[in-house]
């Protein structure tokens, strides 16, 4: 006991004994992710933590810039050449971080890696809609589409170039433990589970990166990842709660960094299955639900109220069709109405969405005279049963949507449209404004459709539109950067004051 | 000696955890204010709130606005329940097995106590995540997969035991007196395996209010907005700098129940051991 | 002989809980003396024994009376005052050799331990004299026995290691809690003849603790009768062999064999049973069971009285033979 | 004796084959991965081919017989979701659960047992009440909750220790703690219940009778005899600590297998779980098995002895 409490001191000396960093020329960033990346390889996973470091080692055909606006990044420019056709034109400054350059090879190689359904990306439905690439320049590529695509730019923002030579000469697996790409920094070190180390590429084309090093490190509990940044271990965390990011704004040395996202909150309701196919039933939930105590309480203002199921920087958003507003006299009257008193409504859920929010809603649905019974279910669980069936899918469920493309199309086709798996759902009439709406290019015939299409919902009412989410980081005060809306984490746009 | 007088430590054990299961059953009649009652603006408030139309929130409220106090009344009620039916159920699986394979030996044995070893090897977090996941939630499939779960480590306790006691002189007495197995196993063999069987269980006990608790962190426990102690603590690690109270209450709770539970046991083994009232 | 003189109980009393299960028991053993303490099991005899030498259990405490050693009452004395009489000044071996000695430590250094607790010597001197005390108490191939486990000895062997371990430092007394019980017969003779001579030839006084009467004539010098955690009766053995005074001895004496006869044997079954501690009150204890009892036994407990110069007994009707 | 250990490696493998098995049977049952792998926006169809190409829409018997196929040959396949063998992942894993399990095991152990000895020789005493008290605090608090509370004081208002991370030894100190606390209970009560054991036994009293005190009788007599029976629930207990540190590593953000294997089963990626149960049952019945046959050995010779 007492030699334990004796080398328990030893130790603590020793924790003493090492200087703290001199904060004047900072080398190292180091982040805290919820989760370590699942692959490297750019091609093969699409989850928030392996997108967020793998997306600072390689460069994407196309980018979005601080106000969400698509810009040139290895594509320096692009023409429609007719409805089908799309021509880019490339970067020639550009090499991979072996010293090699990054050709029209790479493009066509890159895309055609990704869109090949024996390569198994989970991607691959973000870009199925490409036909084929060829090169018609050394500096040219032409995109060929299946139909008239009009996000296809919008997806392309995903897309990382790969290089060919070192990815077919090391093959799928090895590239994946040890990428390569084009980016401001390169990998050094790869800790699976632990921590993933990159160095930053000097010669760069954008320029110098701002830090020697960044380390993402792998800290999945919320509480950890501040107690990380209060004690100095590192310098910013992704995946902040509203309540947390209140209690540190007291912390002199700390800042909250938020931005609205293109992340819709949303509350799905079944309309093809159980108690909420009457619609009356699907009216008491709109009148029921108080959205602006739920962000002003719960969210704490890190949210904003939405109209529909969409946000402000999602094209086809429709701002002015309104959602049915809180008023739980009537909705209390359309259930009596409807006789369904004490009806129970299965509220499906996973531990991936706020808990506070769905009991939240929980209580406000019951108060108007039904009776919400939570089902919470691991994610995959989750998934099964909200995209099964709509008699498995639950009454109603929350979501927290965003196809990071900026576009209606990536929002509510997929959630609503007949035959989408998240669809409990189907009308006609909306089914042709959102198909219409995905086969023209012209965003003026675009926005009429969505418009069209957003009646109809708020009229259905097969989900309700809650809130913009916020992206949320906590930082130290000396870093400066401007988080984007559609959730990036480029350490490249960062810089240390 | 055999009617030593109980000492005060446990005459006090005995009042607490008598106090705690009453008051956990007499929830409905203690508790304030509705336990799932939530109030936005009443969120996170300190142990001895007022409000304006004068309700009382002796313990502060939680992140929803809901009473403590009745939250952990009512929390006591889930998680003296899922303790006590699963340890009754891991009891009621295990010890049958155990000290069968303890009586018959040969391939029943091995095949019973292979069967252990299988289900001890499968960590216990993961099977309970697989099983909410195939199952779904709810009380009942919590005390099952925890009885489910748990009962292997009766079982080895109770096969240990046997084996002991099936060579002791008076069984084989009774066994050649023409005693059948299942009478000589309940009534001789029985009570003299209980005290390690109870050690294992008051440990369990406890444990079992913990694993609730660590399937209420990872999101799969009592189902919300059920309380159970173990919810309200993962709900108030989030917020032990700003509001410890949620946290505080119910550890303490969980904290004396566990002390009493395991301190009632020891003293229970200790008076069922024949060894520590020879000599 | 160091020449402490005689161990001494007085008056000693123990109780478990509220009950006394040991009341009032007084007797001496002199240097070179063997004095036999004997009873049916449960009568007190063997926490008595452990009495002397303040290791009763957990749950017992002597309550009352004193035991003498040199001048000192040892109850009064502190763990320190045992630790230096336990094995220096008495010693015990007890009647399950084999669970006696500790199953993961080897012969010779248990034996070597109990040396080295009371003589500051090095470890390879203390097993030097483990060695002469093995073949001193007839251990042969004492060598291979000192690295030996007790699993690997038989109980005869245990036993004599025990005692082994018991005179190793020379102590001036002995008390032997039924040595031979679990012993079968040829070795008990063997171990009861080294108790003999090690009273004979070095003077130790023996306490020996035993319910069997055989043992007692065998080698006993004189003999006290406990029953119900009294003492009834005291005499030299010739005197209560020929003439037993209380009922209850002559009871026992009744169920004894001839000395020719098998030499290992119990107390015949005596009708009725003890009472329980605590509950006679007080009466005789024995009076329940006693065939003599009259009004005057049942209603005062008789003090233990002279007969003749070196008999005592504890009874309202002592003598005679029953029918 | 050979034999016998023969006869119980076999059952051993066939208690591993049936773990997997049942493993195999719930994971399938619980769902596959596709529908995490796919972006949210993924159509009915795109899901459906995917799903198609990695193989999970074949009958659970074809992929069990060609999981065992390939368990055959020591192949325990590719993660889904990592694009990585299921073993180099569960091997990268291996070396920080075993730092933690130890750690743990030293701080039960080593809180445990002297207080368990406390206990049951200082029957009654209030140190030893109150040290019990102590021991059982640890077994009374959820590890999410002691885990951040120990973060919140050592590692950021005294900054004593790392917050999180396995960065170095420091690191292992609060992890170790918040694991260690939950089974130091069971060794206190368990060593208590052995060494009361012990203490009743004969030799004890023989070697009191010795003039030996209490003190040097437990050092010497009471605690090698008595480490016996909490030797092999040790043994239990590692098995237990290999993968029921889910939370503690969660907390500390500890890259051990059980983190690992709660992510793999939230993600459903079959085979790294399979590989990690494999590795905890694996060792989990080695360990009983050496307990068993420890027992066997010693068993002969106590059973002589007593």
């Amino acid at each position: 006991m007492k030699r334990f409490a004796a080398s328990l001191g030893l130790v603590a000396l020793l924790a003493w004994g090492v200087p703290a960093l001199a904060q004047t020329a900072k080398d190292t960033l180091t982040v805290d992710l919820p989760g370590d990346a699942a692959t490297l390889d750019p091609q093969v996973q699409w989850d928030t933590d392996s997108y967020t470091i793998y997306r600072n080692i390689f460069d994407n055909l196309v980018t979005r810039d601080t106000a969400g606006t698509i810009v040139p990044q290895i594509a320096s420019a692009w023409r429609n050449l007719d409805d089908t056709h799309v021509e880019f034109t490339l970067r020639q400054d550009v090499t991979f971080h072996d010293g090699s350059k990054l050709t029209a090879d790479d493009v066509v190689f890159s895309i055609k890696r990704i869109t090949n359904p024996a390569f198994n990306s989970p991607q691959l439905s973000q870009f199925d809609q490409i036909a084929d690439a060829t090169i018609t320049a050394p500096d040219k590529v032409v995109l060929s589409l299946k139909s008239p695509y009009p996000v296809l730019l919008a997806q392309l923002v995903k897309l990382s170039i790969v290089p060919k030579a070192d990815v077919l000469a090391r093959g799928d697996q090895a590239f994946n433990l040890k990428p390569m790409g084009s980016g401001p920094y390169r990998l050094r070190e790869w800790q699976k589970g632990v921590q993933t180390t990159l160095d930053a590429n000097p010669g760069y084309w954008r320029g110098a990166p701002p830090f020697k090093t960044v380390i993402f490190r792998a800290v999945p509990d919320g509480s950890t990842r501040i107690a990380d940044l209060k004690a100095g271990k590192v310098d910013i965390v992704r995946g902040l709660a509203p309540d947390d990011a209140i209690a540190l704004k007291s912390n002199a040395q700390l800042q909250v960094l938020s931005v609205p996202t293109e992340r819709v909150g949303y509350l799905f309701i079944n309309a093809q299955g159980g108690p909420t196919t009457d619609l009356r039933l699907r009216q008491a939930i709109a009148y029921a639900i108080d959205q602006q105590a739920l962000i002003d309480a719960l969210l704490q203002g890190y949210g904003k109220k939405v109209t529909s199921i969409g946000a402000e920087p999602i094209f086809g958003y429709q701002p002015d069709i309104k959602n049915l507003p809180y008023d739980p006299a009537k909705a209390k009257a359309l259930v009596k109405e409807a006789g369904a008193e004490g009806r129970e409504l299965i509220f499906n859920t996973s531990p991936a969405y706020d808990r506070r929010l769905v009991e939240a809603i929980q209580q406000m649905i019951n108060d108007v005279g039904l009776k919400v019974t939570i089902n919470v279910s691991d994610q995959a669980t989750y998934l099964k049963r909200r995209q099964g069936t709509p008699q498995d899918a639950g009454s109603i469920a929350i979501g927290i949507w965003s196809c990071a493309c900026q576009d209606a199309d990536g929002v509510i086709f997929p959630l609503f449209r007949t035959g989408s798996s998240w669809a409990k759902y189907s009308n006609p009439a909306y089914d042709a404004a959102v198909d219409a709406a995905r086969s023209t290019l012209d965003p003026a015939k675009r926005i009429a459709d969505y418009r069209t299409a957003y009646q109809i919902l708020r009229d259905d009412l097969p989900g309700i539109g809650l809130y913009q989410a916020y992206a949320l980081y906590a930082a130290r005060k000396e870093l400066h950067w401007q988080p984007t809306p559609n959730e990036s984490f480029f350490v490249m746009d960062m810089k240390w004051q | 000696m055999r009617r030593a007088s109980i000492p005060p430590a446990i005459i006090l054990a005995m009042v607490l955890l008598t106090l705690i299961v009453v008051l956990a059953v007499l929830a409905g009649w203690v508790a304030p204010f509705d336990p799932t009652r939530q109030s936005l603006l009443l969120r996170l408030k300190p142990p001895g709130t007022v409000t304006a139309s004068g309700a009382h929130y002796l313990l502060g409220t939680d992140d929803l606005g809901r009473d403590l106090l009745s939250r952990i009344l009512y929390g006591a009620r889930a998680s003296l329940s899922v303790a006590a039916l699963s340890v009754s159920a891991s009891l009621l699986i295990g010890v049958p097995v155990g000290m069968l394979a303890g009586w018959c030996r040969g391939w029943v044995e091995i095949l019973l106590m292979r069967l252990v070893d299988i289900m001890l090897s499968i960590p216990a977090v993961l099977l309970a995540v697989l099983t909410v996941a195939v199952l779904g939630p709810g009380f009942f499939k919590l005390v099952l997969v925890l009885g489910f779960t748990r009962w292997p480590r009766y079982a080895r306790t109770a096969y240990a035991q046997t084996l002991q006691v099936a060579g002791l002189p008076y069984i084989r007495a009774a066994e050649l007196a023409g005693a059948r197995a299942p009478r000589i196993l309940l009534r001789h063999v029985l009570p003299n395996i209980a005290g390690p069987l109870l050690v294992v269980a008051t440990s369990e006990f406890g444990l079992m209010i913990l694993f609730e608790a660590g399937l209420s962190f990872l999101g799969l426990g009592i189902q919300p907005p059920a309380p159970s102690w173990g919810s309200i603590m993962s709900v108030g690690r989030d917020y032990v700098e700003r509001a410890w109270w949620i946290v505080a209450f119910p550890g303490a709770a969980l904290f004396g129940l566990v002390v009493c539970v395991n301190v009632l046991g020891d003293w229970l083994r200790d008076r069922l051991d024949p060894k520590l009232h020879q000599r | 002989m160091s020449g402490t003189g005689a161990l001494v109980v007085e008056d000693l009393a123990i109780a478990i809980g509220q009950a006394a299960v040991v009341d009032g028991v007084s007797f001496a053993v002199a240097p070179g003396e063997v004095l036999a303490l004997v009873g049916e099991s449960g009568c007190g005899k063997s926490l008595t024994a452990l009495a002397l030498l303040g290791l009763l259990p957990a749950a017992a405490r002597a309550t009352r009376g004193r035991v003498m050693l040199a001048g000192c009452d040892l109850l009064a004395g502190d763990d320190r005052a045992w630790r230096a009489v336990r094995g220096r000044l008495v010693s015990i071996i007890f009647q399950e050799p084999t669970a006696s000695l500790d199953p993961l430590a080897t012969i010779g250094a248990q034996i070597a331990e109990a040396y080295r607790q009371h003589h500051k010597v090095s470890k390879a001197e203390a097993l030097r004299r483990a060695r002469d005390m093995l073949v001193q108490v007839g251990i042969a191939d004492p060598d291979r026995r000192l690295a030996q486990y007790p699993f690997e000895l038989s109980g005869g062997m245990c036993q004599r290691v025990m005692i082994a371990i018991a005179l190793i430092c020379r102590p001036d007394f002995l008390i032997a809690d039924e040595p031979t019980t679990a012993l079968d017969v040829t070795i008990q003779a063997q171990i009861l003849d080294l108790l003999r001579r090690l009273a004979a030839e070095r003077g130790t006084g023996i306490v020996l603790i035993t319910h069997d009467m055989g043992v007692v004539a065998d080698i006993a010098g004189r003999v006290a009768v406990m029953y119900a955690g009294r003492i009834v009766e005291v005499a030299p053995v010739d005197a209560l062999f020929a003439a037993p005074l209380h009922p209850y001895t002559a009871l026992l004496m009744g169920s004894v064999p001839k000395p020719d006869a098998v030499p290992k044997s119990h107390l015949a079954t005596i009708e009725g049973s003890v009472p329980a501690p605590g509950e006679a009150g007080d009466a005789c204890r024995f009076a329940p069971r006693c065939p003599k009892a009259s009004d005057i036994c049942r209603s005062q407990a008789p003090a233990l009285g002279t007969a003749d110069d070196s008999h005592l007994v504890a009874c309202w009707h002592p003598g005679g033979v029953m029918a | 004796m050979w034999r016998y250990a023969a006869g119980r490696t076999l059952q051993a493998l066939v208690a591993i084959l049936g773990v997997l098995t049942i493993v195999f049977v719930v994971m399938r049952a619980a769902g596959d991965p596709t529908l995490l792998l796919v972006p949210q926006g993924a159509s009915a169809e795109a899901i459906d081919a995917l799903r198609h190409n990695l193989g999970f829409d074949r009958p659970w018997i074809v992929q069990y017989a060609e999981y065992l196929r390939d368990l055959a040959r020591l192949d325990l396949g590719v993660s889904v979701v990592q694009h990585i063998p299921a073993s180099d992942i569960v091997a990268s894993r291996l070396p920080y659960t075993l730092e933690l399990a130890s750690g743990a095991l030293l701080i039960a152990a080593g809180f445990g047992i002297p207080v368990g000895v406390l206990m049951a020789t200082g029957r009654g005493g209030w140190v030893a009440g109150l040290l019990g008290t102590l021991v059982l605090a640890g077994q009374s608090m959820p590890s999410f909750l002691s885990g951040i509370l120990l973060i919140a004081v050592f590692g950021v208002v005294l900054g004593w220790l790392p917050t999180s991370g396995a960065d170095d030894l420091q690191a292992l100190v609060l992890p170790s703690l918040a694991l260690g606390a939950l089974s130091m209970a069971s060794f206190a009560r368990m060593t208590r219940i052995a060494v009361l054991d012990e203490l009743g036994r004969d030799h004890v009293r023989a070697a009191r009778a010795r003039g030996l005190s209490m003190t040097q009788t437990v050092l010497r007599h009471v605690l090698r005899n008595a480490a016996i029976p909490v030797v092999t629930v040790a043994a239990l207990e590692i098995g237990n600590l290999l993968a029921g540190s889910v939370i503690v590593e969660t907390v500390f953000a500890w890259p051990g297998i059980g983190q690992l294997a709660i992510q793999s089963i939230e993600a459903r990626d079959f085979l790294v779980v399979q590989a990690v149960v494999l590795l905890v049952s694996a060792v989990h019945v080695a360990t009983s098995l050496a307990a068993d046959l420890a027992y066997a050995l010693i068993d002969r010779r106590i059973r002589l002895a007593r």
